[in-house]
């Protein structure tokens, strides 16, 4: 799984690596799924940190906020069920929850900014050891806008990382510093790979768990930046969750 | 599915749910204790802003325990004074209020002699301006640029501040934020979503944003979660429902039309 | 009438002059509400120009609006029919017309400062020929503050002043210049007064229109800048709406 | 009476009011011929901003009536671009969009490949605060500052203005105002009350203040007058409403599912 890296979130994986790939995915949905209490208000971005819905615990204690107007957001529609008025982010077809709200664009924002939005779960292409975070654009290529990704990485107040360890060149995507073009300086709080937790920590990266099939060895060999070691533990160590989250809420609608 | 139709939950129960995700709610029995403990939480020194036009969308139960349980020297927010004795009057009474900010405080006989011999301070905005504010709090903006004519606003504690922009001259108006919202409502679900009702809405949509901690009062509890679409408030925003219990009576004109007596 | 002049808006009158005033504040509400087209948007502020609602199209075509969150206000509610939540501005009991929509305080404004309440009526300590006007403070009396009367009076596209032509003391509340602290300046587009209809018109107050029991010359007398009077007309010459409005719509909810 | 019912009119009936105080009313057999007409009143350099994120909230019957009748050059405001050849999308092959103001264009292809062959000018603001500055100008005021990173944000063909306050540096956003807005909505009434539906709602309400004419497209119209306490929009902002022809298919992912086909 450390070998050949997959590809960056959201586009998808092809050819032989792809289980490996999809297994890594849902290794970091999961364990993301775990970063998040009761009562909660937690925004899922694009792509992977999409998955990690599937995860969350299947009581709906906590609550998915999406982007375009959704406080409750459930999981995505069963084929057939779609709603064409409710959409996620994504342009996913999704479903709500008991309790949900729809909101405008404003309002929704609103919360993401003055803080009623806990977290936000976003994926990578680089994040730098000083918290940085690079997301949205790589100079040369067709750099489609930002989105919301520039508030939620900026205003949210815990940003959680959630990415494969390395780009598909095989590159560290946890450096130094980044060399792309930047979504928030500073601001990431947790990081989730399928081979660790980390966090940034001035200039290193603090390793607090490593994947059960994982060596700090091999974390650090694809880490593009130093390692604090001295208070890594297992996997879920340090998981705010008490339990692992159980299977989703419906299978019928967890189409993703 | 049909576009057409009510957005229907998936899922688990909404009561199951509710009692994980949503907010702390209190049945009538013991709101009125529990108040007093939430108000007995708000620091000295600590601002407060209230919701409500007048008496409508004004939460009575919370500015009554504030008045007697809340801590001294509080900047109070609301857009007016109510009427002297009951609501912001009471707190005004009770000696906590070291600033209050309002548009306007005319209803208030005893707010407007105590602004007049000294024994109270009073901000005065106008009364967009105030909203507008709370808002930009709300939206987790730091301040909006207002074309009104700085020269003809109220004087402010804490002078203004102006900047050219674009050839004109515009004041800065900082958001307002607080520590404490004290929202009333019409009704609300177990998640703390919330519905407001003819005139009772005006500042409670915005104070629910604007503040640390959000305490609301309602007059309802729906068993059922309200629908999606029509959610006013919607409940991530909330930390307390508390619902006034039928014969709480704050001396408000209110009280008396429900009692069939005259305003 | 044109003697002892009413007290102010929103003071209540006494005594003798009390039927002069009170026949003065209605011939200006009954004149004023012919200001309006079907569909306009209307805000009417405290005192007399609440009256205003009394005399509108009983068809509900002109729109009220309430900056404490009304569009679609209707007469004041009749006795018992009180609701609690359900008030204007100045907080009388009132009640909606059909087609009505309630608001947030934001929105409420918002619809003020952005043009889409197409007219406001407010009352008057002042009105200067330059179209100043000064209705909310005079020092050394306890001011009780603002409320919405700058918004109103800075942002809204017709400002139309509502009031009697002279003050308490019998004198006139037309000047070349308001002396008292203002509300805003150069905004005011027409005044209807017991005697007169007028216009500020650069330094002067063009006379649009006199008012059967009046004279040129006592609508001079009485006002304190130079009148333009090439233009003026009889009594609703420059009335925008066709017909003078018949009776409130329900009588038993009009008891202001 | 009971502070718990709804607000019950007063007076006339509703069908007479709306005919007189109401924007003017197209059903579904005139809507395409009229949104025709209306498009064609759009002017050569119009801006003109439309509601919707991704399909839902997407005023497909205006905006393909905007490609074939509307005026030239325009700057075209909306979140996104829809897909290829749908609603924004239409526009764009039209060759009338001088500028696209977004927040992503990703979805369509065609956008981004005009982009970047210089042949389509696209403005880029994070999502919010477009949004943001869209309700700026349906408050009527003027600017609003905004802390997101100055350095990290888009690229813009005006360059952005900052200016130092209270120790930090901020952008100030400009109200953004438009000629025309085209919106979708579920329900209307007579009066021009809007509700929308899920996530149909996003950008139309502060579009609904935003714009100098406004006209609304809805699933169904409302015999009787929306619940006040229930508008989203309230009618005065509405200058007309379409009911959009059940048959009506602009080549949506919605169309399909309501054909019960895959999306």
């Amino acid at each position: 799984m450390t070998k050949g890296a997959g590809p960056e979130p959201g586009r998808g994986s092809q050819g032989e690596g792809a289980s490996h790939a999809s297994q890594a995915r849902e290794r970091i949905a999961r364990r993301v799924a775990r970063e998040f209490r009761s009562g909660e208000l937690v925004n899922l971005g694009i792509g992977l940190p999409t998955q990690v819905a599937m995860f969350l615990p299947p009581d709906g204690s906590v609550r998915v906020h999406a982007e375009n107007g959704i406080v409750g957001m459930g999981p995505a529609a069963a084929p057939g069920e779609e709603d064409p008025d409710l959409i996620d982010a994504g342009g996913r077809y999704v479903t709500v929850l008991p309790g949900a709200a729809f909101l405008d664009s404003v309002t929704s924002f609103a919360l993401a900014r003055s803080g009623k939005v806990h977290a936000c779960v976003l994926g990578a292409f680089q994040v730098g050891a000083n918290g940085d975070l690079a997301n949205w654009r790589v100079p040369g290529r067709a750099a489609p806008g930002v989105g919301g990704a520039m508030e939620l990485a900026q205003k949210v107040p815990r940003v959680i990382v959630a990415s494969l360890h390395r780009d598909r060149d095989g590159d560290p995507k946890l450096l130094d510093r980044c060399t792309l073009p930047l979504t928030a300086r500073g601001t990431v709080t947790r990081i989730v790979t399928e081979l660790a937790v980390l966090e940034p920590a001035d200039g290193a990266f603090r390793l607090l768990e490593v994947a059960p099939d994982a060596t700090v060895d091999e974390v650090r060999a694809v880490t593009g930046a130093p390692l604090i070691e001295d208070e890594a533990g297992p996997w879920n160590a340090y998981a705010v969750a008490d339990a692992a989250a159980p299977a989703p809420p419906a299978t019928k609608g967890a189409d993703a | 599915m049909s576009p057409g139709a009510d957005v229907p939950a998936h899922g688990a129960s909404p009561t199951e749910v509710a009692a994980l995700a949503g907010p702390e709610v209190v049945g009538p029995e013991r709101a009125a204790a529990r108040a007093a403990d939430l108000a007995a939480t708000v620091p000295g020194g600590a601002s407060v802003m209230a919701s409500g036009f007048g008496e409508p969308g004004t939460p009575f139960l919370l500015l009554h325990a504030l008045a007697e349980h809340g801590g001294r020297d509080l900047t109070l927010i609301k857009n007016d004074a109510n009427e002297a004795g009951v609501g912001v009057g009471r707190v005004l009474d009770a000696g906590k209020v070291r600033r209050l900010v309002a548009s306007h405080v005319g209803l208030n006989r005893d707010a407007v002699r105590a602004w007049n011999d000294g024994t109270l301070e009073i901000e005065i905005h106008p009364q967009g301006i105030l909203a507008e504010r709370i808002r930009c709090a709300a939206a987790g903006l730091p301040a909006f640029l207002s074309d009104l004519d700085a020269d003809l606003l109220p004087e402010t504690p804490e002078p203004r501040e102006s900047v050219a922009w674009r050839g004109r001259s515009c004041t800065v108006e900082p958001a307002l934020h607080a520590d404490v919202a004290l929202i009333r409502a019409h009704r609300a679900d177990r998640f703390g979503n919330l519905t407001y009702r003819a005139s009772g809405r005006n500042f409670a949509p915005v104070m629910a944003l604007a503040a640390t901690r959000v305490w609301v009062e309602v007059d309802e509890l729906s068993r059922e979660p309200i629908p999606p679409d029509q959610v006013h408030t919607p409940g991530a925003a909330i930390d307390a429902v508390l619902v006034v219990p039928p014969d709480f009576d704050p001396g408000s004109k209110a009280a008396r039309i429900r009692r069939g007596e005259r305003p």
